[in-house]
């Protein structure tokens, strides 16, 4: 096992209590970021972590930092994105159920950094357990002085809120996540402009992940380079994975970027359930594209991946064995976006749940056999032509998996 | 006096109701001509028989009809035209013989009704006569095309006048005499102590130029250039109902009193081979005397056959061909019958000088 | 100002324009559903999909704004196949209901399914079954089977009125527009909402199937029922060859043409007054000249003589001070110009009075509180709108003649129709049959604005001419017609009328003569 | 002077060809007449009032209306027949049917069957299937022309 940074202190019982977090060294860098550094200083160390989003999209979070405008009146604020929605993820519920401190430790440097005093925490309806653990934590901390009016007596502002949403998949897109914390629909903004110039109430906004925003602590404590050792030169760090599905040992693994899957699935994950044989991988939450046995000798970082024409994304990994049938997989995949599409643009709205149709109807044993290539052309007329990145999130998969696994899907259709 | 009265009565009668059927008989044979069936709907207490009523119901409706006159027309002249046409050939029936004479209680009654000595003359003339009601429809009524089709019509009818009066002359010159009833009965004698001496066999030219002369003359299809409903309007485009039944009904009078001209003049009239006025004498022995009265049945019976017939074939003719164009006609007439009718006179002359 | 390439030809526009617009001012149609001018780009039929180079993949042209240089393909392969994507996708779950659809013939979908789509669909399953037939208020009806959730209308009323009675509710393909419980929509501009419908989604029951819109013409006017002046399309049926049309008009729409940024949000709308008050139109007009004496519809030319007659006996007698004259701002520019010339300027006249005008409640975006086209012009022209005095106008009058030609009720004028009976000769000039006519001696059919051409002032001083939309009704000619033929009557000033033949004619005199109409 | 004769031979056997058909059918009409019975009938066209000519199947007559099963028409009052037809000879007034999945219905349909050309346009044009012209009705004829107007209770029946 390689060394964890992150959830090193995981197996501590009530680490999300102040006390016993403090007691593990936790506010000490903080502390020490507050009273010695300049938020310039934070933000370039960020940059050298090369510190890439965990959420999905894999940007480099110090880059996303800079482009908020220095000079301007207007608020600015941060969204921590906890609307973990893709199915197979459960990594972020994982810091914020064991460890919320490192998380808001994580806010607070990061407003620091760019000159935030407002923060808020979207997390989904259904998180509600962890929601009140953050709201306990941050009155914690608020009494600790570590969040609050002139923190640590260094006259720094930050307020953070904890804001539920109702668990819609969208709202865990940015813009989109924007408009439910303003209080409308959950409907993608149009980009750009983005979010880092016109963001939540038309104000400047960082949008970062729960796993992104944990991680700055551990930077800030061990220093930038430290932190690139641990991963890839472009992609520092560790990150974790949640393994779900057909395997002996599903849950969340602490590994460096750039472990290959292979090892992920057999040697932490513990290999295949009851000797079957592998039949796939999907690498990175649902909406990454499928990998067959053959490919999964693959670099878990965000390049290798691409190259690969699949994607890291939020690093869930949902093994799938010889016994699962791809048409169930298929229509899980299209079922859930053809639901948890927003309405907005045509293409997607119209578009999955048409594919949808089309799958329902494959289930059920009425297939024909033009319908694979017309599944196959509608999630391309989908892909890259919709508002925002959840069409191609559930392009993708659908393409790759009719792709892949065109054979199995066409003895269904005969059958 | 009375007695004349009486006959021309006869004769109008019979003259008037042949014509009346002869628009039955040209319906009906033109439609078993064409594989059709005729007119048949006309009924009477839901009588049929062959739409014979038809030309009654024809009649009611032509009578019943508006009569109307066009603006600026005058009224007079526009009511006279068709009378006027009607009367000249109406007129004509009163010279032509039926019959040789029927002896009743000794007295002698000639079956025609006035045996003129110009016979010939007097029916060319009325008939010429009846251009005038041609020209003076469309003249009056007012309207350049019916203008046009009068003019058309008395051009035709005087060129097609020469030739008929032409095509006679050579009758006249083997029949010598301009009597009806001397022309037929030259045409009683044999020739060759068996053939009926005819005209139509001393005269086979000047019949077919007859026939075609007398048929424009008739203004009839070939040669009905003053209507040509489908090319032309005719002169009496503005005549509606009785007075344009008039001149419908002219038109099948003139065709019958062609027929009579035929039969008269070509055909050896009410003759009937062989016959005498005591019965058959046939020219290979034998005879079959007959009493008075059944020769002159004979000779009515055939006069109407051999007219009926030259009525068939005219209506045939008219169902047959289509129509001359005016350049045509008139090449016809003036350049093509009015030389072959004098050749024929000349060819009658030499021949009779031999 | 930016040069950018559109299909390899270049074309300079503005910075900060979007290439949508740049290729429309290159003549380059991009097709839009969800984008209208009045609002910022929303982005969400991905119709307006374009090529641009150097991009990996298609980009919205309604949002994205022109670079220097930058080189925009229209009609490429891809860009084809995107639109026939999207339209696939709009069709599939759409109804094809265009038979009973009242936007069928204008419907943008129809247009662009001819242009970029014609293929046979593959639809093979069931479409997603919708209300057909929801109220939303102010009658109109919303058809959420049709709807391509452009939000167009939801916009609408949000940026503009600022009411926001629709939404979006439920999501991905069950999405639909809808009201919030029965908050109804209820604002003087929802009739915008049918016009601004890209599809037949939203219909008003005004129009909704009286016919279908192949049938109608259209001919731009101006809208008379209040002082804004809103420039207007009459939608009228030139009827049938053999059968009888019910009415003319059918629908009023708006007429976009101010595309000036003042006027931008007000330029795109007219309200719903305006919209939906069209029925005076063919309603209780008067079509024949009625001479109470003759006791039958007089010619023109002895209405003429009658009028003419009066006036001139006045003039002999040295009477005229006996004439007073009630003017309206109904009235056109030329109109009340020539009124001015003849019964102020030629005749002297000093009881000239004009009716009460039609007032109501305004609004804050176009609906003023006078709701009477020319009160503007009247004033620029030189009158003073000026309350009826009934004493001086009936006090020794002998000859009344007045102008009424507002298609709204009598209002106050009623009360001088008990007086009317002390006058020897009263004329009336009314495009419409009211009771009151009957107490005229010599009544005048006119025309209504739509009938007859000219100009209004607008409450903002602008001037704006229309030409006449519908034919005249029977006998009845418009106003200024009356009054060239009027002024030539009497002899005043004959030369001046000569060479009146068209309304322009008398605005020309009119530019010469008065300083604001230059 | 040949081709005169040409004609001539012509012309006599052009009224040869008239007069044999008038003799033959005569001959077979007059049998016929005498009830005698021949192989060969007189050749003549369709008797017509008493003996109707079949129509064919594509035969364009009389218009129809179709029903829904509920007995309302089926026509929706889209008025594309009435856009399409060349002669004009057709009027539709929609109303608002209560059945929101109808919607529209026609509450006057009139067609002006003296101007219909039969060139079945409309049929064509229905996305109904609503109007047909399938009725087998030829004989159109009225004493009164406003007999030819038909409205839509007779177009359904």
């Amino acid at each position: 096992m390689p060394e964890k940074i992150l959830t090193k202190d995981f197996d501590v019982k009530h680490l999300f209590k102040i006390d016993e977090y403090m007691k593990k060294g936790g506010y000490k860098t903080l502390t020490r970021v507050l009273k010695e550094l300049k938020p310039e200083d934070v933000m370039s160390e960020v940059k050298a972590a090369h510190l890439r989003g965990r959420g999905g999209a894999g940007f480099p979070a110090g880059v996303k930092w800079g482009f908020v405008p220095k000079d301007v009146d207007k608020p600015k604020y941060l969204c921590v994105n906890a609307d973990e929605g893709e199915p197979g993820t459960f990594k972020d519920r994982y810091i914020m159920t064991h460890n919320p401190h490192l998380l808001l430790e994580g806010i607070v440097m990061t407003c620091f950094a760019v000159g935030i005093h407002t923060a808020y925490i979207y997390i989904r309806g259904e998180y509600e357990n962890m929601a009140v653990r953050l709201e306990n934590a941050i009155s914690e901390a608020e009494a600790k002085g570590f969040i609050g009016k002139n923190i640590l007596k260094t006259g720094f502002d930050l307020n953070v809120t904890v804001h539920r949403g109702a668990g819609a998949y969208i709202c865990g897109e940015e813009t989109a996540l924007l408009e439910s914390l303003e209080g409308k629909r959950g409907n993608p903004r149009l980009k750009p402009p983005f979010p880092a110039a016109v963001g939540l109430f038309q104000n400047p906004t960082v949008i970062n992940n729960v796993e992104t925003l944990s991680n700055v602590p551990c930077i800030m404590e061990k220093g930038a380079d430290w932190f690139v050792k641990q991963g890839l030169s472009e992609d520092g760090g560790t990150r974790l994975f949640g393994v779900s599905g057909k395997v002996k040992k599903p849950g969340v693994y602490e590994l460096p970027v750039g472990t290959s899957l292979k090892e992920l699935v057999y040697t932490y994950a513990g290999g295949i359930k009851s000797g079957k044989k592998l039949k796939a991988v999907i690498p990175g939450g649902m909406s990454s594209p499928i990998l067959k046995p053959d490919e999964i000798d693959i670099s878990m970082d965000c390049a290798s991946l691409m190259k690969a024409d699949s994607m890291l994304g939020s690093g869930a990994v949902i093994v799938l064995d010889e016994d699962v049938p791809i048409i169930d997989v298929l229509r899980k995949v299209t079922q859930f976006y053809s639901h948890e599409s927003c309405g907005q643009c045509t293409p997607c709205r119209i578009g999955n749940s048409w594919i949808n149709k089309i799958v329902k109807r494959i289930y059920r044993g009425e297939g024909k056999k033009e319908d694979l290539d017309k599944i196959e052309k509608l999630a391309s007329n989908i892909l890259g032509r919709t508002l925002c990145p959840l069409g191609d999130a559930a392009a993708m998969p659908i393409l790759s998996i009719v792709k892949k696994f065109r054979k199995e899907l066409e003895s269904f259709i005969k059958g | 006096m009375i007695e004349a009265l009486i006959k021309f009565l006869c004769a109008i009668v019979w003259f008037l109701l042949l014509s009346l059927y002869l628009t039955w008989a040209e319906r009906k044979e033109s439609a078993v001509m064409q594989d059709r069936v005729g007119a048949n709907r006309a009924n009477f207490f839901g009588f049929r028989i062959l739409g014979l009523f038809q030309p009654l119901a024809d009649a009611i409706k032509m009578m019943t009809k508006e009569d109307f006159t066009p603006a600026f027309s005058k009224r007079f002249l526009h009511n006279l035209a068709p009378f006027l046409s009607f009367f000249f050939v109406a007129v004509t029936i009163s010279t032509i013989p039926f019959g040789s004479h029927l002896m009743i209680g000794g007295k002698e009654f000639r079956l025609q009704v006035i045996d003129l000595n110009v016979g010939i003359l007097f029916v060319l003339a009325l008939l010429a006569l009846s251009i005038y009601g041609v020209i003076l429809s469309g003249w009056v009524s007012n309207n350049r095309w019916t203008l046009l089709g009068g003019l058309r019509g008395s051009a035709q009818l005087i060129s097609y006048e020469v030739a008929l009066g032409l095509s006679l002359i050579g009758i006249i010159m083997v029949f010598p005499s301009l009597k009806f009833s001397e022309i037929v009965g030259f045409q009683s004698e044999l020739l060759f102590g068996w053939l009926p001496k005819w005209g139509v066999f001393l005269q086979p030219l000047g019949l077919i130029i007859f026939l075609m002369a007398a048929m424009a003359e008739s203004e009839r299809v070939p040669f009905d250039l003053p209507e040509g409903e489908s090319e032309i309007v005719g002169f009496f485009t503005e005549y509606g109902g009785l007075k344009y039944g008039l001149y419908m009904f002219t038109d099948f009078m003139k065709v019958l009193i062609i027929a009579c001209l035929l039969t008269t003049l070509f055909f050896g009239g009410y003759h009937v081979p062989w016959l005498y006025a005591d019965g058959f004498h046939f020219p290979w022995g034998g005879d079959w005397l007959l009493p008075h009265g059944i020769v002159v049945l004979f000779q009515v019976i055939m006069f109407n056959l051999k007219v009926f017939f030259f009525c068939w074939l005219q209506i045939l003719i008219r169902w047959t061909y289509p129509r001359f164009r005016y350049d045509q006609l008139m090449d016809f007439g003036w350049k093509f019958l009015i030389p072959l009718s004098l050749f024929n006179i000349a060819a009658t002359a030499v021949l009779m000088s031999l | 100002m930016v040069e950018i390439f559109i299909n390899d030809s270049a074309i300079k526009v503005k910075e900060g324009t979007t290439v949508l617009k740049a290729a429309e001012k290159a003549g380059i149609h991009i097709p839009h559903i969800c984008f209208h001018d009045a609002f910022p780009p929303e982005g969400s039929c991905r119709m307006c999909l374009v090529e641009i180079e150097g991009h990996p993949c298609l980009e919205l042209a309604c949002s994205t704004q022109v670079r220097e240089g930058m080189k925009v393909y229209t009609e490429t392969e891809n860009v084809r196949d995107a639109r026939k994507g999207v339209l696939e996708f709009i069709l599939a779950e759409h109804p094809m209901d265009c038979p009973i659809c009242d936007k069928a013939g204008e419907c943008t979908l129809q247009d662009y399914y001819e242009q970029y789509g014609l293929f046979e669909s593959d639809f093979l399953e069931e479409k997603e079954r919708k209300d057909k037939k929801v109220d939303i208020g102010k009658g109109l009806i919303l058809d959420r089977e049709r709807c391509v959730l452009c939000t167009r209308c939801v916009r609408f009323l949000r940026d503009i009125t600022k009411t926001g009675e629709l939404g979006v509710f439920e999501r991905g393909v069950r999405s639909e527009i809808g009201i919030f419980g029965d908050q109804y929509i209820d604002n003087n501009y929802a009739g915008n909402l049918v016009e601004l419908c890209p599809v037949g989604a939203i219909t008003d029951k005004d129009f909704r199937f009286k016919t279908r819109n192949w049938f109608l013409k259209k001919g731009a006017s101006v809208c008379p029922l209040c002082s804004r002046g809103c420039q207007i399309f009459i939608e009228y049926h030139p009827g049938f060859a053999r059968f009888k049309v019910p009415k003319r008009v059918y629908r009023i729409s708006s007429r976009v043409t101010s595309r000036d940024q003042s006027q931008k949000e007000k330029g795109y709308w007219i309200c719903d007054i305006g919209r939906y008050g069209y029925s005076y139109m063919d309603k209780d007009r008067a079509e024949n000249i009625i001479l109470k004496q003759k006791n039958r519809p007089a010619e023109r030319g002895e209405a003429e003589a009658f009028l003419g007659e009066k006036i001139k006996k006045l003039i002999y007698r040295n009477k005229l001070q006996r004439m007073g004259v009630v003017l309206n701002t109904w009235l056109t520019n030329e109109e009340l110009f020539l009124a001015r010339k003849i019964f102020t300027l030629d005749l002297e006249l000093e009881k000239v009075f004009f009716t009460e005008l039609d007032t109501g409640e305004k609004d804050d975006l176009l609906l003023t509180a006078d709701r009477t086209p020319n009160k503007k012009g009247a004033e620029e022209i030189g009158f003073e709108i000026n309350q009826i005095e009934k004493q001086k106008l009936f006090d020794e009058t002998e000859l009344l003649i007045v102008f009424w030609s507002s298609p709204f009720g009598l209002g106050s004028i009623t009360e001088l129709l008990p007086e009317l009976s002390k006058v020897r000769t009263k004329i009336l000039f009314t495009p419409f049959k009211r009771k009151w006519n009957d107490a005229f001696d010599l009544v005048i059919p006119t025309l209504v604005s739509a009938e007859k051409g000219g100009s209004f002032t607008n409450i903002d001083g602008k001037v704006q001419h229309f030409d006449a939309v519908l034919s005249p009704p029977g006998e009845a000619r418009a106003e200024w017609e009356w009054l060239v033929s009027l002024g030539k009557e009497i002899e005043v000033d004959f030369n001046s009328y000569l060479g009146m033949k068209f309304p322009y004619d008398v605005y020309k005199k009119m530019k010469d003569k008065i300083e604001f109409f230059r | 002077m040949f081709r005169l004769f040409g004609y001539f031979f012509e012309i006599i056997r052009g009224s040869v060809i008239t007069a044999r058909h008038f003799i033959v059918n005569l001959f077979f009409h007059t049998l016929n007449l005498f009830g005698i019975k021949t192989k060969r009938k007189g050749a003549f066209t369709i008797q017509y009032p008493e003996q109707k000519s079949e129509i064919a199947e594509r035969h364009r007559s009389l218009h129809r209306l179709m029903k829904r099963e509920n007995g309302k028409p089926r026509c929706v009052a889209c008025m594309l027949c009435q856009t399409v037809c060349p002669s004009e000879c057709i009027y539709i007034e929609a109303a608002e049917d209560p059945d929101p999945e109808i919607q529209k219905y026609p509450s006057t349909f009139l067609i002006d069957i003296s101007r219909c050309c039969f060139c079945g346009f409309c049929v064509e044009a229905c996305p109904e299937d609503a109007i047909r012209m399938d009725t087998g009705e030829v004989e159109l004829a009225q004493y009164n022309k406003d007999d030819l107007m038909l409205d839509l209770d007779f177009l359904l029946s």
